[in-house]
């Protein structure tokens, strides 16, 4: 009897002024598992995620988190979920440290400290250097250290490893193996492949129109 | 349960987000001059345009200051949340376990205090240079301080509805001038009776009456704004 | 019973006349507008319904048989 | 009671009301042909002329229902916003959509009339008076909704954005309105109110009446055929559309 599924969506449709971007998505994501949505650019990997991520309502379909129907444990699922987008969220006017600051006060952490978050991520010495200054890798490796100090049961991530290089991939495919061995759940999309072995697929052109 | 930030500027995420937006605004310090220089330019196109004289200007002066702060007010209020929209941080409040209404609070707040204060500590400069008689300059500060707050409260749920829209500052201000103006024709009125010789409190009590309700209505229409913008 | 004698003096309404009508004639052209813009609008989507219908089954008939001239 | 609820559930989808309304078009434009014609013939020549205004005053007869219907007509696209935020109806969306024009004329309508009022009145076309000005407030937020209505790219994302504004706009309506008044009465002691309506002459009232039952009826012809036109074509691409004229 394998455990109840983390994240559970069935027939997931989203339409944009009635065209239809994609329908009938089902997925189930068991404790320890990542998932990776694959599909060519444009195909709604990310209206997906943002669906998911509950910054976007689905057209149709229901989504149940941990067996209950996620519209009812809102505020739970979203203190118990990690979204990092495209855009990572991360403020260039302020440093590393101050952004982490304000992300750790809305979000609720682990009880990693912002210094030890930030030099796991390799971004030692660089804590009060404003963002602006810092190269596409680093300020991606900022909204990439919050991963390090969430309490979130679920990571969803898009994109996570862009501008990364070969090493901090390496760091990270670490931190998600330890994050799914804890029986947590990842949600991903990348064009690099990923070294992690309990990861599933979803082709999302099977559902486009 | 949430970790020690490293300024202790008193956690939780009103505060963090209220510090947050204070240290951005600061950090643009140029930009935040920006309502100051418009407010007293404005100011001089009075003169040049309608006359010099101190009297034609005393007259004019309560109206015409509480226009020119609304105004400032407006220019300044389509940068609330567009930084945020832009970098992707807007996305995390709206999915953040927090109560929306009350990180937009703290913003509004910020926002406040960069541009609604600063144009109410300035706005005796241009009642000295309009001929605003004495009486008058208390009651301007006190409309102001109300008025500019109430100002930056409604503008809130305009900026909030255009955020998502390219180019949206001007379609804001069609939105929210009317919603403006119950505000002007009491705070100019206060200021007009001070001069006058009244007594504004009655005037002012109901300024401070609409800055109340705004406080109780815009939060939560700016928070359902915020969402629609993130859905288009 | 009518207040005016003539036909003339209806319309000239002791000077105010030019008044009464040209405030009559623009709410009349706003209320026709107001009728009449949902009904070309609703007749140009049935139009361009049917036209779509149309061009659906000129494409429709199997590729092999000889193409015939558009209808 | 259940046939009720099956009743309006029914007039909520969009095709039903589509059909439903249809079979309403008729009389509802006979009994506003009817009530105009009578209305008009009845106050431009039959009403008397009033002791001070003379003849001007019979431009009442569509500058009252003009405003009447532009307020109502603003409440009437904010509740229909709130139905389509609340239960996502999309049909009440599109109720709102047909609304926001509508009103916004009808308020253009009272303006326009208002101001050739005052000519013969008080000499000049625009005068800021408390009923007038408000009246220029409400038309601003008609135009904000409209504006808002059509800068989005996506047609869900207008919808909710313009039901939002009208819901705020609706509870800042009281507020416009009273401090126009206050700030009205501050700056100008009692002079002739536009229209001390209550104080109307019967002879006047009357065709009054009939004029604003008339704009009443016109409004609702007017919002089911905008409204049906919406739901053409949003459901253009739809089996039933096709059925209309293909056949």
């Amino acid at each position: 009897m394998n455990p109840a599924p983390l994240l559970e969506c069935k027939d997931i449709a989203f339409e944009r002024d009635d065209l239809p971007l994609f329908s009938g998505v089902s997925l189930q994501l068991l404790p320890g598992q990542a998932i990776q949505v694959k599909g060519a650019n444009g195909v709604g990997k990310t209206t997906l995620l943002r669906i998911l991520s509950t910054s976007l309502q689905a057209s149709a379909g229901v989504v149940l988190w941990k067996g209950e129907p996620l519209s009812r444990r809102l505020s739970e699922f979203r203190a118990d979920s990690l979204y990092i987008g495209h855009a990572s969220g991360v403020k260039l006017a302020l440093s590393p440290a101050q952004n982490l600051h304000w992300f750790f006060q809305v979000f609720p952490g682990n009880g990693v400290t912002i210094p030890d978050a930030l030099r796991r991520v390799g971004l030692e010495g660089f804590e009060d250097v404003p963002c602006n200054t810092l190269s596409a890798g680093q300020l991606r490796r900022v909204a990439l250290a919050r991963l390090y100090a969430s309490a979130a049961t679920l990571w969803i991530l898009d994109e996570p490893l862009t501008s990364i290089d070969v090493d901090g991939i390496g760091v990270m495919a670490q931190l998600m193996s330890n994050h799914l061995a804890a029986g947590n759940g990842i949600l991903m999309t990348s064009h690099q492949p990923l070294p992690l072995d309990n990861l599933h697929f979803l082709e999302l052109e099977r559902y486009v129109h | 349960m949430s970790t020690e930030g490293d300024a202790s500027l008193g956690s939780g995420p009103f505060s963090a987000i209220f510090v947050r937006d204070l240290r951005v605004a600061l950090r643009h310090r140029g930009e935040l001059a920006n309502p100051l220089v418009f407010f007293l330019m404005v100011a001089t196109l009075v003169p040049l345009g309608i006359s010099p004289e101190s009297s034609v200007l005393t007259l004019l002066a309560p109206g015409m200051i509480w226009v020119m702060a609304l105004l400032a007010s407006l220019l300044s209020t389509e940068s609330l949340f567009l930084s945020d929209f832009r970098d992707g941080s807007l996305e995390q409040l709206v999915i953040s376990p927090q109560p929306l209404w009350l990180l937009v609070l703290a913003k509004v707040l910020a926002h406040w205090l960069v541009t609604g204060l600063p144009l109410t500590l300035f706005a005796p400069l241009l009642g000295v240079m309009l001929a605003l008689p004495a009486e008058g300059f208390v009651t301007l500060i006190a409309s102001l301080a109300m008025g500019t707050a109430a100002l930056s409260m409604i503008g809130s749920v305009g900026a909030a509805l255009t955020v998502a829209i390219p180019r949206g500052g001007l379609l804001l201000s069609l939105i929210v001038m009317p919603l403006y103006m119950p505000v002007l024709i009491f705070g100019a009125t206060a200021v007009q009776q001070a001069v006058d010789g009244f007594s504004a409190s009655g005037t002012l009590a109901i300024l401070g009456a609409l800055f109340a309700f705004s406080c109780m209505v815009t939060p939560f229409a700016a928070a359902g704004a915020l969402r629609i913008s993130l859905h288009g | 019973m009518f207040q005016f004698d003539s036909f003339a003096d209806f319309m000239t309404m002791d000077g105010h006349g030019v008044y009464v009508w040209v405030s009559y004639l623009i709410t009349l052209v706003v209320m026709v507008w107001l009728l009449v813009w949902p009904l070309v609008a609703s007749r140009h989507t049935r139009k361009a319904v049917r036209r779509g219908a149309a061009r659906q089954e000129r494409f429709a008939k199997p590729r092999g048989s000889a193409e015939e001239p558009d209808g | 009671m259940a046939s009720f609820y099956q009743w309006f559930h029914r007039l909520g989808a969009p095709k039903s009301f589509y059909f439903l309304t249809g079979k309403w078009l008729p009389w509802l434009a006979l009994a506003t042909g009817v009530l105009l014609v009578a209305g008009t013939v009845w106050g431009l020549g039959f009403a008397p002329q009033d002791a001070k205004q003379g003849n001007s005053y019979r431009i009442i007869f569509i500058h009252v229902p003009a405003a009447f219907l532009s307020l109502a007509g603003y409440y009437v696209m904010a509740v229909a916003g709130a139905i389509g935020l609340i239960w996502r109806m999309k049909l009440s969306f599109m109720v709102m959509k047909a609304a926001a024009p509508l009103g916004a004329a009808l308020t253009f309508v009272s303006l326009f009339t208002g101001a050739l009022w005052g000519k013969p009145t008080w000499g000049t076309y625009w005068v800021w008076d408390a009923r007038i000005t408000s009246m220029l407030v409400l038309f601003f937020l008609y135009l904000g909704v409209l504006a808002l209505q059509y800068a989005y790219r996506s047609g869900d994302a207008a919808n909710k954005a313009s039901a939002v504004l009208a819901l705020v706009g609706t509870v800042n309506i009281p507020i416009i309105y009273k401090s126009v008044d206050w700030w009205y009465t501050l700056h100008q002691p009692a002079t002739l109110k536009l229209t001390g309506a209550s104080t109307i002459h019967p002879e006047m009232l009357y065709p009054l009446l009939v004029m604003i039952a008339a704009f009443y009826c016109f409004y609702a012809l007017a919002l089911i055929l905008a409204t049906r036109a919406e739901i053409l074509h949003r459901e253009r691409r739809t089996a039933w559309v096709a059925e209309l004229d293909g056949g």
